[in-house]
């Protein structure tokens, strides 16, 4: 039968589900007891130490670390990955650890050059 | 479970290490590594291409293409193409040593051509759609990025955000195409798909032609088939000269590989219907691209529709494959000699952009006196691909136009094909010869400037190889012989 | 239920798809996208196959959703709204997608596979594993070369090029 | 359900993403449409999977699902180039390579 | 090494505070206890006694009305000014007697050390806190009224830490 | 690029002055002062610093000129009420020497013992706010808390928690209370085994030691060359101490060190002022035993005082270094002109200097580790 | 590596104090520059008055006696005789001998009763280039008195807020409200 | 005249900017807000219970079905009551809203609040909370609470609204999915599924999405930096905590969850992984951004990073998620590496005879079928898993009073080179134990 699984994992949408609708009225609760003023225009500018903003929140920035994040789409799928592999290794046989040897050494000498590649600030 | 010593897996193992093994030794760089590192890449390369070799003389290989219960076979067919695509890497590694003097990341870059060579071969040799595709993958992947290596070129960046946008969809169409297969037999591995469809049930058969339909659209974009073509000139031009002729020669080869492949599959879920199908195609790429072609003013551009041109002259032997013996046969050997053709053809042109830094037709004038050797190259495998007698094309093509004239007498188009093909190869001779023309007969003040050494050596291997496989082609058409897959009408 | 739910979430796949496509903000454009990738995840749940629904919701939602909306925020702002529409060329598109749908979807209509019930035992995510390593095992190094080939070259692609700087 | 549901959506997917491809010019919109196409694909093979009863529609679609990774951080990658050099991400902003 | 023996000293040192005892005076329960009665100034030997310069004590019966504490708040605070008082002294003839604003009060004790006639002092009263401005300004009838207070604690120090017992 | 003839116009590479953004700290910030520094980052790193104070500039130089010697004690001490001792130390200095006054004996080991105590006081908030902007909440509680023992000790000398008003030309306000020399022994014996125990939780966490070591590093010659002074100075490897080089009152006779470190980076100059502790607390026992028992602590002055016709420049070694007053006479019960030459000004022609090409995560660091005070910079 | 004070630091001090000598420095000003007044020629605190034409080439002659910093720059108005002095105090960490001096270097420039800072007479050469502590001193002195220092490439606003548009406030003739 | 006119005004300007309280306008407010309740209720509410008690299947207990009426009769009748009680325990709801789910953990999180403050006071050698409530200011917690709720919520001008206020609360919702997938009994989760360590890593991977786009939204530098911290934080990190727990999962043969509890009856899995244990709780760390790696909210550089934009309730949401979240993690650390519930039987048996003859209630003696509510082994897991969760949430709370904040290239390098390696490390260790035959089918142990 099709969707026999699907119920447990249900749960943690079901989850998410209550605690959206447990604490979403505490925002509107707040929203309706708080009081509201809405004299002042400076008092909606974003914060910027008292001054008042110059230039755009949000710009291109922050580029030295973006070899981290590049990295973490592909190692975080060979993590993953890994789970295939350690979750059933009581079922292999003990020459199914050698693909994966290989797997991870091609991960490790990708990684070395990757790290090395992140390390350099300068060019980020 | 595949024997260790298989062909396949030795390429891997060698080729990935080598793949590997450059970054990690760029880490612990020295200055002096950049030619090492193009050593390091050749050097994997001829072990491979000895081994696939020694394999081949020491005859453990099958003939034929073998459709083995496992993920890779060990099988002649997947040897030719193996052959094929690395010489046209062995080219491109040696094309890049002058080409990547300045630039940044050589390691990068020879690991990269060496991680899409083993794609490519792979591709050749897998016998499961699973392999087939991660191969297909590993193939275009690297492939992206080494059309944008040269990041400061806006050209170069830009036919690298085209080339990826479309072997992006083509590779999701692939799947989109497999799973369909998948869902009509249950299995991925090509013979036992091969088994299920022959014994598949008539309403499900649309949706067999469906996907056979998304394989053709999948593979086809990267083999440049007309519908599918568009990206093409713009990635070959803008891409570095050196990956282009990977790219025109080796990853179009492993679409047709693919193709071959998937077209045996095919043919058993579809009673030969596709056949006029891809006729229509050949015919409609070969005029397209030999007609676009005459129009270009940039030589790699020019390379490039001559290129989607020569994918119609392949794809007339998968056309009339059923229906004559030779068409498959001249299909592998127009591979085989296109690859080096394309590849000589497009390393001279790296060579020229090296040295003169200009791909516009009208600034090559007088290359004969300023390059002569490369452009002695240049022009022989430019008369290669016109097909002009002494020269290897012409018997690959001979062979292609005499497999279409056979098959008339089983099918009616089949003369009609051969008669398109040969007035295109009619066409390209006149934009051939209008670049040698513009090389030796025009641009009186030239003087000779220094050739690029690597590009030298690709030039007279290629030379000896085109003259020398014209004036004696019979090993090579041998060894066609022994890769040609056979075809059995069920 | 089951059936409420496969349309509850079929109504999400397909509308949050077109939504990334059409939504005039690429970072809104980019949630929807989520909200697709998710909705395929329910449907990996409700075909039994929570390996794949959980890979995909950990890897597609998870860090490639992240990185796109990240590079999405790295564009310029003005880029993030701007939309450019060819009329005509849209109605080509959606045109053609009609057609494409219609005649496929006729296609599939038509034959067998609506037929098809399956009443066996959900597959267990050790036999997943055992794919990988014992028949696949080829394709999963070379899996590796991909995602080895990918970070080296992605890394070389995406580094800012100093004005005469040593590499 | 049926399978055929599942292989609709699919369907209704992949032509959401053809038409992405067609239209769109803007490169991350076009890398939604691709990643769209390849959910679609992903589906149909989890859904054969489950009707055949077979492991290998779940295994190929967990590659499918790591190769889009890889293909996701390279097309990035070359995004963010094309956005550093053009100011734009729009392909058809990009110097036209025609002619 | 060094890293992981430091990480384990910092936490081997946090753990061993938890023991300790608080060092925290709970103010309003508890007050700081001063010494003496307050900041005085002896005029003779021109030196001050130690004490809390709090609010001033203003003694009626010693004032004169002579300015001088006044003038001499002038360049600090000018906090103090002089004001006409009901009652009569011999010594005062005027009837004027500072009254001091603690809203402007810096607690200097220059006045203090300016009175020649023993009139103002300083107390151990500090919780001058009000809710207005006027009722900051302390007439001289206010300052005249000794304060009451009950300050007891003092740093205490054990084996177990410092506290405020 | 060889085919860069074909670069269409208008495309460039990325230049660096479209990632800058600018931000700024202060003056409504966590991690800054009453100042603003207006930083440049290029994503994580800052390409330049602007410091501004100002924000609490009261004009104390230009009030002295209307105050008489006497009136501008309490005055003079509000810029750094938390040091208050030590920056109207050089003031009174200067006043006695202008206005020609005799200290007795006793008042200057006074003056010595409740310098020392809120140079110690002075310390300790700073070393809080090191803590808190370094985000080791314990730092900054700990530090806050052992204040409260100098803090309690100066208010039974002086009679104030901050604002002493302590010092004065001729001597000090008051003498010291009957058993104060027991409590203040036994109180900053306390002292000396607490502030050890600051080590293992502060100065010997590898984190903190990874997190300041070689950030912000001040070469000796340019802490010459930019004039900094106090612990930046003796932090990069310059032994100089006002104490030890032009000894005032008695600190000739007293036995102490200066702590002078090597490296010059912002740990150096967070270790140096808790050093300086440890020799505060020497300096108060020394300063105990050797001071004489009893005798008088201030010479009665005149009213209304006048100076001569001359001017005079006396220093001390304050918290945050030296501390010099130049005070200009002009035979007038007031000062013609004060001028406060204050540490934190001096150091702050560093900030900029430092922070360049600094992460952004070092900033509060190395910012606080110049040992600024902004309300004293602005006066 | 970190360190306190080790034990032949202490020693190097303890030689420190005992060779540190005073040294009269007032008097090759004079011979260089006649024009030059001495105020004092105490051996701890000397204090010369030059011309302003000479003030960089005194200040080199004092970086080359071994001063090598300036430790405050403090003006002084004096509006009877219609010039504000400008005071350079400067130290020597350097220096053995010069521990204990502090040479106060002044020069005066002509004070306008009308200033517009930066536009007017009232300027003077700066010494940044000789010690370049003196940066934000001589910043705070533009403000306070309005002396333009010629040269400065940063003669801005420091502690006085932005939009001050008053006299410069350390002039005696800016008086304090209600004295 | 003139004189009072201006204080008038003064008055009045003064009242701009402190509203004086007014009493009764502060009761109309409660009025109006009441009388508003009341008329939903009574016009949406009562019907829409109607038409769900219509829809909902209703339990038979003791033979009869459940109305609402016979709900109200049993109420009376405790005897009869208890049946509804144990029926609601073991539905759905009761595990989402209540026992292992979203009240428990919310508990567990207020607990870990105040404890978090007193100990920190602990250690400062100051006090904390102290007057309110009377008891150690045990009721402080209400207190900000009521204090947050009132508050006035912010949003500035040019912030992307629909985002910014769905970021908190997509926040709590996914720390609260987190939270239904941690087994505190055996069979008391609310989310029993196979794949329990993958759902895990599925969810976490939510948080850095809701940061990253609330920081986006607010538009403005503070929470962008902070965002973008946080980011590069979490995702850097979440990778050494996937690795470190493939080694229990290796070990224990199974992903799920409650699997993973169980097979370490008799041995946790700490004492033969302890490297996976450190590697696990230092991401645990990171992944809740507390000290030493509270960067994204460093307040001395980035004022409170991401958090900067957020006021009044929105913050609190925010905070209530990262408590809930720690609570997550700390469990998820008993369940992975210290056992979960397993533990010697310390929770005293539950009385028979008051099942077999009742209750001695003064003169009457009622039998009360259904007790107990909950099994012996149940409580006594449940107290052992409490007990190892509050362990562990001290070990986290701690960094917070002795650590400094440390800078986000360490961080980053700490991550990617040295838990990286460390997890792979613990990997090996893993496969060894497994191939040594130590451990594994067949094992030694």
């Amino acid at each position: 039968m099709v969707g026999e699984l699907a119920g447990n994992y249900g749960n943690i949408l079901l989850m998410f589900g209550f605690a959206v609708v447990a604490v979403g009225p505490a925002l509107i609760i707040s929203r309706m007891i708080s009081p509201r003023k809405r004299s002042n225009p400076v008092k909606f500018l974003p914060m910027e130490c008292g001054q008042v903003p110059k230039g755009e929140g949000r710009t291109h920035f922050m580029m030295q670390y973006y070899a981290y994040i590049l990295m973490f789409v592909v190692f975080d799928v060979m993590a993953i990955f890994l789970y295939a592999w350690g979750g059933s290794i009581l079922m292999l046989p003990k020459s199914a650890t050698l693909p994966l040897i290989a797997f991870l050494g091609i991960m490790f000498a990708a990684m070395a050059f990757a790290l090395y590649q992140s390390q350099r600030r300068n060019i980020w | 479970m595949i024997e260790m010593n298989a062909t396949p897996l030795v390429i891997l193992g060698v080729l990935g290490v080598a793949g590997v093994i450059l970054p990690v030794l760029d880490v612990a760089r020295r200055e002096r590594f950049t030619q090492m590192y193009a050593a390091l890449a050749l050097g994997a390369l001829f072990i491979s291409i000895g081994y696939v070799g020694y394999q081949f003389v020491s005859g453990v290989i099958q003939p034929g293409a073998v459709f083995s219960t496992d993920v890779l076979a060990n099988d002649a067919f997947g040897g030719l193409f193996a052959i094929a695509m690395l010489i046209v890497a062995v080219f491109s590694v040696t094309g890049s040593i002058s080409y990547m003097r300045n630039q940044k990341y050589p390691a990068v870059y020879y690991s990269l051509i060496l991680l899409s060579a083993i794609g490519m071969v792979l591709v050749a040799y897998s016998t499961d759609l699973v392999m087939l595709f991660v191969a297909w993958e590993l193939m275009s992947i690297p492939t992206y990025v080494l059309a944008g290596f040269m990041k400061r070129n806006p050209i170069s960046n830009e036919a690298a955000l085209k080339y990826f946008l479309f072997g992006a969809m083509s590779s999701a169409i692939i799947v989109y195409g497999i799973s369909m297969v998948y869902g009509l037999t249950g299995t991925t591995n090509i013979s036992e798909v091969i088994v299920g469809l022959t014994t598949l049930d008539a309403s499900m058969i649309p949706l067999a032609i469906l996907a056979v339909g998304l394989f053709i659209a999948g593979f086809g974009f990267k083999m440049g088939l007309v519908p599918f073509h568009m990206w093409l000139p713009d990635t070959y031009e803008g891409a570095p000269q050196p990956i282009t002729a990977l790219l025109a020669a080796a990853t179009k080869k492993a679409g047709f590989a693919a193709t071959i492949r998937i077209v045996i599959m095919g043919m058993a879920a579809l009673h030969l219907d596709w056949a006029l199908a891809l006729g229509v195609i050949a015919v409609m790429t070969m005029t397209i691209g030999n007609v676009a072609a005459i129009m270009q003013k940039n030589l790699s551009r020019m390379l490039a529709y001559s290129s989607i041109g020569h994918a119609g002259y392949i794809l007339i032997g998968l056309a009339v494959a059923p229906y004559s013996a030779t068409g498959l046969q001249g299909s592998l050997y127009h591979v085989l000699n296109h690859a080096v053709m394309k590849g000589a053809a497009f390393i001279a042109i790296s060579g020229v952009v090296v040295a003169l830094a200009v791909t516009h037709l009208d600034k090559i004038k007088g290359l004969g006196r300023r390059m002569p050797i490369t452009a002695l190259g240049l022009t022989i495998s430019l008369l290669a691909l016109a097909g002009v007698p002494p020269l290897n094309g012409f018997w690959s093509k001979l062979m292609l136009f005499g497999a279409a004239l056979d098959s008339g007498s089983v099918v009616w188009w089949g003369p009609w094909l051969a008669i398109a093909a040969v007035l295109n190869s009619a066409l390209s001779l006149a934009y051939y010869g209008w670049i040698m023309r513009k090389m030796y007969f025009e641009g009186e003040d030239a003087k000779r400037v220094r050739e690029p050494k690597s590009v030298i050596a690709v030039m007279i291997f290629s030379i000896i190889f085109m003259v020398g496989l014209g004036v004696y082609p019979d090993p090579v058409i041998q060894f066609v012989e022994i890769a040609t897959p056979t075809f059995t009408i069920p | 239920m089951a059936d409420a739910v496969f349309l509850a979430l079929s109504v999400l796949t397909v509308g949050s798809a077109i939504a990334a496509l059409e939504m005039r903000s690429l970072i809104y454009g980019s949630i929807a996208l989520m909200g697709s990738l998710g909705g395929v995840a329910g449907f990996f749940f409700l075909l039994d196959a929570p390996f794949v629904a959980l890979f995909q919701l950990a890897v597609y939602v998870g860090s490639i959703a992240v990185l796109i909306l990240f590079t999405v925020m790295l564009v310029r702002r003005e880029l993030i709204f701007k939309k450019i529409e060819d009329k005509r060329r849209k109605m080509a598109g959606i045109g053609l997608m009609l057609v494409f749908l219609v005649s496929v979807g006729a296609l599939i209509m038509s034959s067998g596979i609506h037929q098809l019930e399956s009443d066996s035992p959900p597959i267990d995510f050790r036999e997943i594993g055992e794919d990988f390593l014992v028949y696949y095992w080829p394709a999963l190094v070379v899996m590796a070369l991909i995602l080895s080939g990918a970070v080296t070259g992605a890394l070389v692609l995406a580094r800012r090029e100093v004005e005469n700087g040593s590499n | 359900m049926a399978l055929i549901e599942f292989v609709l959506v699919s369907v209704a997917l992949l032509g959401i993403g053809i038409y992405g491809l067609a239209v769109k010019r803007n490169a991350i919109r076009m890398l939604f449409a691709v990643e769209i196409i390849i959910n679609a694909a992903n589906l149909n093979l989890v859904a054969f999977s489950r009707y055949v009863d077979d492991s290998g529609g779940q295994t190929l679609a967990l590659f499918s699902i790591a190769i889009a990774a890889a293909e996701v951080a390279v097309g990035l990658a070359l995004v963010v180039v094309a956005y550093r050099m053009y100011k734009d991400v729009d392909i058809a902003n990009f110097r036209s390579l025609r002619g | 090494m060094g890293t992981a023996t430091g990480i384990i000293k910092a936490l081997n040192s946090g753990v061993k505070h938890l023991a300790r005892k608080r060092f925290t005076l709970r103010y309003p329960e508890q007050k700081l206890k001063f010494v003496g009665d307050g900041y005085r100034y002896d005029p003779v030997t021109g030196v001050g006694v130690a004490g809390l310069k709090g609010r001033h004590m203003l003694f009626h019966d010693h004032c004169t009305g002579c300015q001088l504490c006044s003038i001499a708040c002038e360049g600090v605070a000018e906090a103090i000014a002089m004001v006409k008082v009901p009652e009569t002294h011999k010594q005062n003839k005027k009837s004027i007697m500072p009254q001091i604003d603690y809203g402007k009060c810096v607690f200097c004790g220059l006045c203090v050390d300016a009175c020649p006639f023993y009139a103002l002092y300083m107390s151990n009263d500090y919780e001058l806190s009000s809710f207005t401005k006027e009722g900051l300004i302390y007439t001289p009838a206010q300052l005249q009224v000794k304060p009451h207070v009950s300050q007891d604690a003092e740093i205490k120090i054990t084996d177990r830490g410092a506290t405020h017992g | 690029m060889t085919m860069s003839a074909q670069l269409p116009p208008g495309l460039q590479l990325e230049k660096v002055d479209e990632r800058i953004m600018t931000l700024n700290v202060g003056p409504q910030h966590p991690g800054s002062g009453h100042m603003r520094i207006i930083v440049q980052i290029d994503g994580d790193y800052i390409v330049a610093c602007d410091p501004d104070p100002g924000y609490v500039h009261r004009g104390e130089e230009k009030m002295a000129e209307y105050r008489n010697y006497i009136t501008n004690i309490p005055h003079l001490e509000r810029p750094v009420i938390h040091d208050s001792c030590n920056i109207l130390y050089p003031y009174v200095l200067g006043a006695e020497e202008l206005l020609g006054i005799e200290v007795p004996e006793r008042a200057k080991y006074v003056r010595v013992i409740a310098a020392e105590l809120n140079r110690c006081v002075y310390t300790l908030y700073w070393l809080a706010i090191y803590g808190i902007f370094l985000g080791h909440s314990t730092m900054f509680m700990w530090p806050s808390g052992d204040r409260e023992l100098f803090i309690d000790l100066l208010e039974k000398l002086t009679g104030a928690r901050v604002t002493h008003a302590y010092f004065i030309p001729g001597g000090v306000r008051n003498d010291m209370p009957a058993n104060f020399e027991d409590v203040c022994l036994r109180q900053v014996r306390y002292f000396e085994k607490r502030i050890a125990e600051y080590s293992d939780i502060f100065y010997d966490n590898p984190i903190l030691i990874s997190r300041t070591a070689n950030t912000g590093v001040l070469s000796r010659n340019d802490a010459i060359r930019l004039g900094t002074t106090g612990s930046v100075l003796r932090a990069s490897g310059v032994d100089y101490d006002v104490r030890k080089k032009e000894p005032y009152d008695v600190y000739d006779s007293l036995d102490f060190e200066t702590n002078v470190l090597k490296s010059g980076d912002s740990y150096a100059r967070s270790k140096v002022p808790w050093l300086d502790m440890m020799e505060s607390c020497r300096i108060i026992r020394d300063a105990l035993s050797k001071m004489p028992k009893s005798g008088s602590v201030r010479t009665k002055l005149k009213p209304n005082p006048k100076g001569g016709d001359t001017s005079v420049y006396k220093r001390v070694e304050s918290g945050r270094g030296a501390l010099g007053c130049h005070i200009v006479s002009r035979k007038k019960p007031e000062p013609y002109r004060v001028k406060l030459s204050v540490g934190s000004f001096r150091n702050l022609i560093a900030m900029p200097y430092l922070l360049k090409g600094e992460k952004l995560g070092n900033m509060p660091s190395v910012y606080w580790s110049l040992n600024y005070w902004p309300v004293e910079a602005d006066r | 590596m970190y360190v306190t004070t080790g034990e032949d630091e202490a020693n190097e001090g303890e030689e420190v104090r005992l060779m540190s000598t005073p040294v009269p420095t007032a008097q090759p000003f004079l011979e260089k520059f006649p024009d030059a007044t001495i105020i004092s020629d105490d051996v701890d605190r000397p204090a010369i008055l030059v011309p302003k034409e000479h003030i960089i080439d005194a200040a080199t002659l004092a970086k080359e006696m071994g001063f090598d910093h300036a430790e405050s720059v403090s003006g002084v108005d004096f509006p009877n005789d219609n010039q504000i002095e400008v005071v350079y105090h400067l130290g020597s960490y350097t220096n053995e001998n010069l521990t204990k001096c502090v040479l106060a270097l002044a020069t005066r420039a002509p004070r306008e009763d009308d200033p517009r800072p930066g536009q007017d007479s009232t300027r003077l050469p700066t010494l940044r280039e000789v010690f370049y502590s003196v940066e934000f001193h001589e910043r705070e002195i533009f403000e306070m008195f309005g002396v333009y220092f010629e040269g400065h490439p940063d003669n801005r606003r420091l502690l006085l807020p932005e939009d001050w548009a008053d006299l410069p406030p350390m002039r005696k003739d800016f008086a304090i409200k209600g004295r | 005249m003139e004189f009072e006119l201006l204080a008038c005004g003064g008055r009045q300007i003064m009242s701009v900017i402190a509203p004086t309280f007014r009493l009764s306008y502060f009761l109309k407010s409660i009025l109006d807000n009441v009388f508003w309740i009341i008329v939903l209720v009574t016009l949406v509410g009562i019907p829409a219970i109607q038409i769900v008690l219509f829809y909902i299947e209703m339990p038979v207990i003791n033979g009869e079905l459940l109305t609402p009426f016979l709900a109200l009769t049993w109420l009376a009748d405790p005897s009869r009551a208890i049946p509804i009680v144990k029926a609601f325990m073991y539905t759905d709801f009761f595990r989402i809203a209540v026992f292992p789910g979203f009240g428990l953990a919310a508990l567990v999180a207020a607990g870990t609040i105040f404890v978090e403050r007193k100990m920190l006071a602990k250690l400062q050698l100051r006090v904390g909370p102290f007057y309110c409530g009377k008891v150690e200011g045990i009721l402080q917690l209400a207190g900000d609470g009521l204090k947050l709720i009132s508050k006035e919520i912010i949003i500035p001008a040019k912030a992307d609204k629909p985002i910014f206020w769905i970021a908190p609360v997509a926040f709590v919702g996914t720390a609260a999915a987190f939270v239904s997938l941690i087994p505190v009994a055996p069979g008391w989760v609310v989310a029993d599924v196979e794949l329990g360590v993958l759902a895990v890593f599925a969810v976490i991977g939510f948080f850095p999405i809701v940061t990253v786009l609330s920081a986006w939204s607010a538009n403005s530098k503070f929470p962008f930096i902070g965002g973008i911290r946080a980011l590069h934080q979490m995702i850097s990190f979440e990778i050494p905590l996937i690795l470190s727990l493939l080694g229990v999962v290796m070990l224990a043969g199974t992903m799920s969850l409650t699997g993973i509890a169980e097979s370490q009856e008799f041995i946790p899995w700490i004492v033969f992984l302890p490297v996976g244990a450190i590697v696990f709780f230092i991401c645990i760390l990171a992944e809740l951004e507390r000290i030493p790696f509270d960067l994204p909210e460093a307040e001395s550089e980035i004022v409170a990073g991401w958090l900067t934009e957020f006021s009044g309730m929105m913050y609190g949401l925010v905070q209530l998620g990262t408590y809930l979240k720690l609570y997550a993690f700390a469990a998820l650390f008993t369940v992975m590496f210290l056992g979960g519930w397993s533990g010697p039987m310390l929770w005293p048996p539950f009385p028979e005879e008051i099942i077999t003859d009742g209750i001695q209630l003064g003169p009457i003696t009622a039998t009360i079928p259904g007790l107990p509510l909950l099994d012996q082994a149940m409580l006594n897991g449940v107290l052992w898993f409490l007990l190892k969760t509050v362990a562990v949430i001290f070990f986290i709370l701690l960094p917070r009073g002795v650590f400094p904040r440390i800078r986000i290239d360490m961080l980053l390098s700490l991550g990617w080179y040295k838990l990286i390696g460390l997890s792979f490390i613990n990997i090996f260790i893993a496969l060894a134990l497994l191939y040594a035959g130590v451990l594994g089918p067949g094992g030694i142990i």
